[in-house]
């Protein structure tokens, strides 16, 4: 029971990695309906981009995180309208259209990537990952590492400053009207394709913010975006389907199963639990925990 | 007199805190037509889902001919000979107006040929056949509100439940589909219909069933009930009294 | 192809497949035969869940797992011959289409595709953690290195499948019943159709194949683990080639097997240097046929077909007078 | 076939998960190509024949490894085969070859696996990992004061867990007490497992893993600030690309491995030393390379010498390729590697057990050997410095 | 003066061409009617007017300035909204949030809230359902959302789709009253029904279409009289 606390900790932490990978993600899904296959290599385009803008300035890359929002803002804005296309079809079936489309844009950026950026595996250092706090003033035996608690701190940021985006704006209504009826929200002067290229922007420079501090805390690679791709999924498909609400209690679960199950069970079954765990809570709940998936 | 075809004992259905219908009685003689109106959400069309098995009624129960259905799955009834129609028309868009009869032709023949044969006798019923080729997403309002009545004729059922089939008709439209009515009634047919096309409901049904707010408050011929003050101040409006 | 020359072109393919062996003795092409066809197969096999159904299975792989690694414990550890234990492959599969088809086909769109995708997952991670299956270190069969015999049998499973398949999907009812419920599920319910039950059939049917496959591919190959076999790989390959095709029929997935299945086998052999262009290559095409052919080629082909035809006038389809979205053009152009 | 040059096909993993194994093994076979063409050729009975390489993409995947072989052999008729990064892929190729009786060496595939299934036909330049753990064990308890606890976490993979179970047979053997023995899934976040394993506070960790994971792996224990006295990975730690990648944070962690580029070898053939080799490396590839390199461009070498001995000229026909893996079965041969030597028989059959292996530490960035005592080039840093006093 | 001004549009859906040439005009404050069999292209022609679908040729002016071409959400800003038919409302909004969203619009956003209680004293019934989510109301329901929800643009001219159908006799009594009181509130209304006596009856003028073209116009009781009219339109 002594490890207790850091089991929480640990999963607590974890799971605010998991909020990061899908939050915005979840977003796109609920706007835009296409499931992007391709989350995991924004993710890993921007680690890549910070790597290389740390390796070239020298600064940490926690002072990039608003340039790499902002450039990759402008790629998803200009990627959105192809992706657009795709869905706004009127033959085959659309959803299908735009996971496979997404599908093969994911094929292609791995390829770029491992072009561009070789298959080694690397780290971006940051000065935030030398420490870490220790609770043991107040009698606790527990260690936060300082990256995971900004990585923390970040996806709750992240999600109030959605939540606040959609639920207090008008912005936010707009971007919620279009997520459930196109034409209708295009007479009630919602401007379809911009606001769609914002959505799609935003979620492409969060992903790859999310890349660099991936990068800081764990690892990144050209292949790296696959496991993300995994668990965006797997958190957005448990918090309900586009509910953005749900994603931090779902990502949080996730991350607490992962990290008890690694202390107190055969770490080798935790991947295997989290799978099985995501099952039976679909089949009792399908449209996940809350049951507010669209 | 024979037992009724269809009786609905007391049922009624809640959503959550939202009693949509409420503790509803009424029973439908055989080769009858009976129309079921009642204010907008008054509850028709879930009373519609709750007879053809799309809601296991939250009290009460449906009897047909002779046997407790309540809660029994949409496709079971539809074996035992209830055909219904869908107020949000819904053809199988995909494929084609003669496929989606076909398909439900497949109930009573299991052959492809045969259900394929009963599909176009169907559609020479409801005047679709030239458009049988035709993918039923190309069909007009009007075609799509006759796919759904020729869907639901092709499971040869002796009991129909049309929802709204004439609502956004226009005068021609809907007098060929009254025809149509008229004409099943007349091959046997016991038809249970929503409309708030006056003139259309007035005229084809032998029974009305008033509801307002899930309940009923009313039940009689035309005449009879049009002439109820409650339904008047409920449904008509001073206008038609 | 309805008419009697779709059916003699391919009988004529069928025909050349059967001697070509007979002709031609170059082990190698044998070997990118066999595969091809048994891509044919299971493109086939995951479209009558994906495309006939209407149900996206992103762990279709595991089905194919399932099969090889049936087949390895049983030739291996139970010492069965090989035709008891390759049908048993097929059962192992239809099982596990029951078992995990009970909660996940009740689920809708997305949530299916991921839940099936985290299904063969947990399969995969099973695999690698009992000792059975040899965990992560895979498991190797008796080497039976015969590429005849494993070029006829891979062309007559795949055969009698594609026969089965387009006898139950394209002849009798049930193909059609299938593609009510892709359309609307509730709506053909009230149809007399049992959803429940047809996408269950569906789904073993989909399994059926696709294990009997896996369980030919362990003998041959020799080699199973769980990450090639248990892998995306089998999922992936059949999406793409089913969407490339073209979905909802037999043709268009075995027409995008093929062409996919070449494409990659001639950059491979041929272009292997360029192995990063591929992916970027692959990623592309099928981006952009998404973008260009959303019916896939199949579709594409014979819509061109219909439209060609001269007795049929489609009628435009008004709006719906439902909440749904009919998609409209681009605004301004 | 005639030719003048030798057709060598390659078999390796140029795409798919394992695409950074295979790309090492790609530039050890590379180098050995051009090394040997830059002198001419192999020389055979007076005459100098080129050689050139033909590769087969194994796409990291058995089944496209068998095909590979397939058409390596049956349509470019190669003489011989350099074999796959990976034990999996190797165990599918090597049926194959057998068949044809092609010999193929694999330069890396270390997994016991495959000797164990005694392929007649198949070499390996790497000894199998249970062959080199206990090693690095040895030299752990070899340290003053002794470690006497150890905690071992194997990633879920072939090689991985094959790792880990050769460091736990050793520690056993070497009477360490195994506070904890843990196989995780492959690629995931090991901190909830590492804050377990700090409570027991192990002297020694060790771990086996690929490349990513051992990145994730150093920065895990650093995150939640646990510094064992000592920490020990595997062979992966001695590419430049991980010290490249964990920095400062690489100092003083152990590895096992048998070759590194200060080796002391000494060779007539090709590469006259290790650092030669080394140095060679750096210059074609900016990389001084690591050991799955070099043990390719090793297994050029021992090809080389087994035909020169036999006599073998290009197109061989199945005779001369029985006779060319009869000599292999014979070599011994000093090379820039190291002593090249193939068991044949036991559980190492047809794996090079020709070398000694190696502990190595990093130590201000180089890779410096510290045991056994015969090898040694460095004394041992022991125990670890803190994290945080880097 | 014209608010509407339609001037010989046509619009193609791929290569069926659903409307041929119409022109016509909606002067400021009047409650122009469009009538017509199904199909006859009266949706098309009011997805048309507010840019939902491009147009072949021909000009639209709205309030003297040239709206063809232009992207629905700028046309709705000018002050021209729609009412569509099946009531496209946002179906997991609440009632509440589908109105608010009327009020996207910058122009509309200030007054939004004084509009909302506006709406519910229309409609009553809507403020006793106002967290119930759009795709649980009941058909009527829905209408009076989707009324609402244009009224909360702030409109100067307000299109309704078939506002009637599927409607109880009394809620159409109830839309067709909802519709001449804001008539008589100045603004401007472009009604397509199929309910031609009762819309005969409110509109000052009338137009006829039939097959993508317009095929008669006049006031309502020009059109009362016309016996072609009669047959074609008014039935029993
Ligand atoms: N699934 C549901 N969840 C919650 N409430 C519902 C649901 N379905 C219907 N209701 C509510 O039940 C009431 C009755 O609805 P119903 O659709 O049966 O009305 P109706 O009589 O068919 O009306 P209309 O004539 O407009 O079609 C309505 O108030 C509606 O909002
Ligand atoms: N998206 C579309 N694609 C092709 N044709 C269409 C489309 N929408 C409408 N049409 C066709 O255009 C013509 C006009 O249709 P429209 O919907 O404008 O008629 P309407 O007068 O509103 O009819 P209703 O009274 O049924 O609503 C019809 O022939 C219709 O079938
Ligand atoms: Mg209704
Ligand atoms: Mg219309």
């Amino acid at each position: 029971m002594e490890l207790l606390p850091q089991a929480l900790t640990d999963g607590i932490l974890l799971g605010g990695i998991y909020i990061t990978i899908a939050i915005a993600f979840s977003l796109t899904y609920g706007v835009m309906h296409v499931i992007d296959f391709a989350v995991g290599e924004w993710i890993m385009f921007g680690a890549f981009t910070g790597y290389y803008l740390n390796k070239w300035t020298g600064l940490d890359p926690f002072i990039f995180l608003p340039v790499i929002f902002v450039i990759y803002f402008g790629v998803g804005y200009l990627v959105q309208p192809v992706i657009h296309r795709v869905l706004s079809g009127t033959k085959g079936n659309p959803f299908l259209m735009g996971l496979v489309f997404t599908f093969g844009l994911a094929i292609m950026f791995r390829g770029l990537a491992l072009t561009a950026f070789g298959f080694y595996s690397n780290s971006i250092p940051s000065a935030f990952s030398e420490g870490s706090f220790n609770l043991e003033s107040i009698g606790l035996t527990v260690t936060i590492p300082t990256v995971r608690l900004m990585g923390l701190a970040y996806a709750v940021a992240i999600t109030l400053i959605l939540h606040y985006l959609l639920k207090k704006t008008n912005f936010g209504l707009g971007v919620r009207a279009l997520a459930q009826h196109k034409d209708a929200a295009g007479l009630m002067g919602v401007n379809a394709k911009r606001t769609g290229s914002y959505v799609y922007g935003i979620y492409v420079g969060i992903s790859a913010m999310t890349g660099v501090l991936l990068g800081c805390i764990l690892s990144i690679g050209a292949q790296m975006g696959n496991e993300y791709t995994i668990f965006a999924f797997f958190v957005v498909v448990l918090a309900g389907m586009g509910y953005l609400a749900g994603v931090p209690w779902a990502a949080l679960l996730l991350g607490l199963v992962q990290s008890i199950f690694m202390i107190y069970f055969n770490p080798s079954h935790t991947l295997l639990a989290v799978f099985v765990i995501l099952y039976i809570i679909l089949l009792i709940s399908p449209r996940g925990l809350f049951g507010k998936g669209v | 007199m024979t037992e009724p075809i269809l009786k609905v004992n007391s049922v009624t259905k809640c959503f959550g805190g939202l009693t949509a219908v409420d503790d509803v009685s009424f029973s439908v003689e055989k080769g009858e037509i009976v129309g079921l109106i009642g204010p907008n959400g008054a509850g028709k069309t879930t009373l519609f889902n709750v007879i053809s098995g799309y809601y296991a009624p939250t009290k009460g129960s449906v009897v047909f001919q002779g046997n407790d259905i309540s809660g029994k799955p949409p496709y079971h009834l539809a074996g035992v000979g209830i055909g219904r129609t869908f107020q949000v028309v819904k053809p199988f868009a995909g494929l084609t107006v003669l496929e989606n009869v076909t398909i439900a032709s497949f109930l009573k023949h299991p052959k492809k040929a045969d259900a394929e044969r009963h599909a176009w006798q169907v559609l020479e019923t409801t005047g679709l056949a030239d458009r049988a080729h035709l993918s039923a997403a190309g069909l007009t309002l009007a075609g799509r509100k006759r796919l759904e009545i020729s869907k639901a004729l092709a499971l040869d059922p002796s009991f129909l439940l049309l929802d709204e089939v004439v609502a956004g008709l226009n005068p021609t439209e809907a007098d060929r589909t009254v025809e149509l009515i008229m004409k099943l009634k007349a091959q046997g047919l016991t038809i249970l219909i929503v409309e708030h096309i006056m003139r259309v409901i007035m005229n084809i049904s032998d029974r009305l069933v008033v509801l307002n707010f899930g309940k009923k408050i009313a039940e009689g011929t035309p005449a009879e009930v049009s002439s109820d003050p409650h339904v008047v101040q409920a449904y008509f409006g001073e206008e038609a009294a | 192809m309805k008419t009697s020359r779709g059916a003699a072109i391919l009988a004529i393919i069928t025909a050349a497949l059967l001697i070509l062996p007979l002709v031609m003795h170059d082990t190698f092409v044998l070997r990118v035969l066999t595969e091809g066809i048994m891509w044919i197969g299971l493109a086939i096999a995951f479209d009558v869940i994906a495309g006939y159904t209407g149900y996206l299975n992103f762990g279709h792989g595991a089905f194919f797992g399932i099969g090889a690694y049936t087949i390895g414990i049983l030739m291996m550890q139970a010492h069965l011959p090989f035709w008891v234990a390759l049908p048993l492959g097929g059962v192992a599969a239809a099982l596990t289409a029951l078992i995990a088809g009970i909660p996940t086909l009740r689920l809708k769109g997305a949530y299916f595709a991921i839940a099936t995708w985290a299904l063969s997952r947990a399969i995969q991670q099973l695999a690698l953690n009992v000792e059975f299956t040899g965990g992560p270190d895979g498991m190797r069969l008796e080497a039976f290195l015969n590429p005849l015999f494993f070029y006829y049998l891979m062309l007559i499973t795949v055969g009698a499948i594609f026969l089965v398949l387009w006898y139950l999907l394209e002849r009798a009812p049930f193909g059609l019943k299938l593609k009510a419920i892709r359309e609307d599920e509730e709506g053909a319910k009230a149809l007399g159709l049992n959803p429940t039950m047809l996408k269950m059939q569906s789904f073993i049917l989909s399994a059926i194949p696709t294990g009997i496959l896996g369980g030919i591919y362990a003998y041959w190959i020799t080699f199973i683990d769980p990450s090639s076999t248990l892998g995306d790989l089998v999922s992936d390959q059949a999406v793409v080639m089913v969407v490339f095709g073209g979905m909802g029929t037999l043709f268009g997935p075995a027409l995008g097997a093929i062409l996919i299945f070449a494409f990659k086998t001639i950059f491979w052999a041929y272009l292997s240097d360029f192995q990063l262009l591929y992916l970027i290559i692959l990623g592309a095409l099928i981006a952009i046929s998404v973008i260009f052919i959303p019916n896939g080629l199949w579709g594409t082909l014979v819509k061109r077909k219909a439209v060609a035809r001269p007795q049929e006038k489609p009628e435009p389809a008004s709006e719906p007078a439902a909440l749904s979205a009919v998609a409209v053009p681009e605004e301004g152009n | 076939e005639q030719r003048n040059f030798y057709k060598i096909g390659v078999i390796t993993e140029l795409s798919g998960d394992l695409v950074t194994g295979g790309n090492i093994t790609k530039r050890g076979y590379d180098l050995w190509a051009q090394e040997v063409n830059a002198k001419g050729g192999i020389e055979v009975q007076g005459k100098k024949y080129q050689v050139k390489l033909v590769y087969a993409d194994a796409q990291s995947n058995p089944a496209a490894g068998a095909a590979a072989a397939e058409r390596l052999i049956t349509q470019e008729k190669v003489d011989f085969i350099l074999g796959p990064y990976s034990s999996g892929v190797t165990l599918a190729v090597a049926p194959v070859v057998d068949k044809y009786k092609v010999p193929m060496i694999t330069g890396s595939a270390e997994s016991p696996l495959i000797w164990k299934n005694k392929f007649k036909y198949t070499f390996g330049t790497i000894p199998p990992i249970n062959f080199t753990g206990a090693t690095s064990i040895k030299t752990l308890t070899e340290l003053k004061p002794a470690p006497k606890t150890i905690a071992i976490i194997g990633s879920n993979d072939a090689f991985s867990k094959a790792t880990a179970e050769a460091y736990k047979s050793a520690a056993e053997k070497a009477k360490l007490k195994i506070v904890k023995f843990s196989i995780v899934p492959s690629g995931q976040d090991m901190t909830p497992l590492l804050s377990a394993v700090r409570s027991m506070k192990p002297d020694v960790i060790a771990f086996g893993g690929h490349d990513e994971e051992h990145v994730k792996f150093v920065k895990a224990l650093k995150q939640i600030g646990y510094t064992p006295k000592a920490l020990l990975m595997h062979c992966g730690i001695t590419d430049k690309a991980f010290t490249d990648a964990v920095g400062k944070d690489g100092e003083q962690i152990f590895g096992t491995t048998c070759w590194t580029g200060t080796a002391k070898t000494k060779s007539k053939v090709l590469w006259p030393t290790a650092s030669a080799y080394a140095a060679a490396s750096q210059k074609a590839f900016k990389n001084p390379g690591d050991y799955t390199q070099g043990g390719c461009s090793a297994a050029g070498i021992a090809f080389q010498t087994a035909l020169q001995k036999v006599g073998a000229k290009p197109g061989m026909d199945e005779a001369m390729r029985a006779k060319l893996v009869q000599a292999l079965e014979q070599i011994d041969v000093q090379t820039f590697y190291g002593r090249v030597k193939f068991a044949t028989s036991g559980e190492f059959y047809h794996a090079n057990v020709g070398l000694d292996p190696l502990t190595i530490q990093i130590q201000n960035g180089q890779i410096k050997t510290v045991g056994p005592k015969a090898s040694v080039e460095a004394a041992a840093q022991y125990p670890m410095k803190e994290w945080k006093s880097r | 003066m014209n608010l509407l001004d339609v001037n010989g549009i046509s619009v193609n859906y791929g290569d069926i061409q659903a409307l041929w040439n119409i022109s016509f005009s909606v002067a400021k404050g009047q409650l122009v009617a469009l009538i017509g069999a199904n199909g006859a292209g009266k949706t098309t022609t009011l997805k048309a007017l507010c840019g939902l679908i491009p147009t072949a040729n021909g000009t639209i002016h709205y309030d003297g300035t040239q709206v063809t071409g232009m992207p629905v959400h700028k046309v709705v800003d000018l002050g021209i909204t729609l009412v569509p038919e099946g009531r496209q409302l946002f179906p997991k909004m609440t009632v509440e949030e589908n109105l608010l969203v009327g009020a996207y619009l910058k122009r509309a956003h200030g007054k939004r809230q004084q509009t909302l209680k506006r709406i519910y004293e229309i409609f009553p019934r809507l403020e006793e359902r106002r967290t119930q989510t759009a795709e649980t109301l009941s058909g009527g329901e829905q209408q009076m959302v989707a009324i609402g929800r244009a009224l909360m643009q702030d409109p100067q001219v307000i299109m309704f789709d078939e506002p009637s159908l599927g409607l109880a006799p009394i809620m159409v009594q109830e839309v067709f009253k909802v519709i001449q009181e804001l008539h008589k509130a100045g603004l401007t209304i472009f009604l397509v029904e199929q309910n031609v006596h009762q819309t005969l009856k409110v509109a000052d003028y009338c137009y006829v279409m039939e097959n993508g073209r317009i095929v008669g116009q006049g006031t309502g009781t020009d059109l009362e009289a016309d016996a072609s009219i009669r047959e074609a339109y008014l039935g029993f």
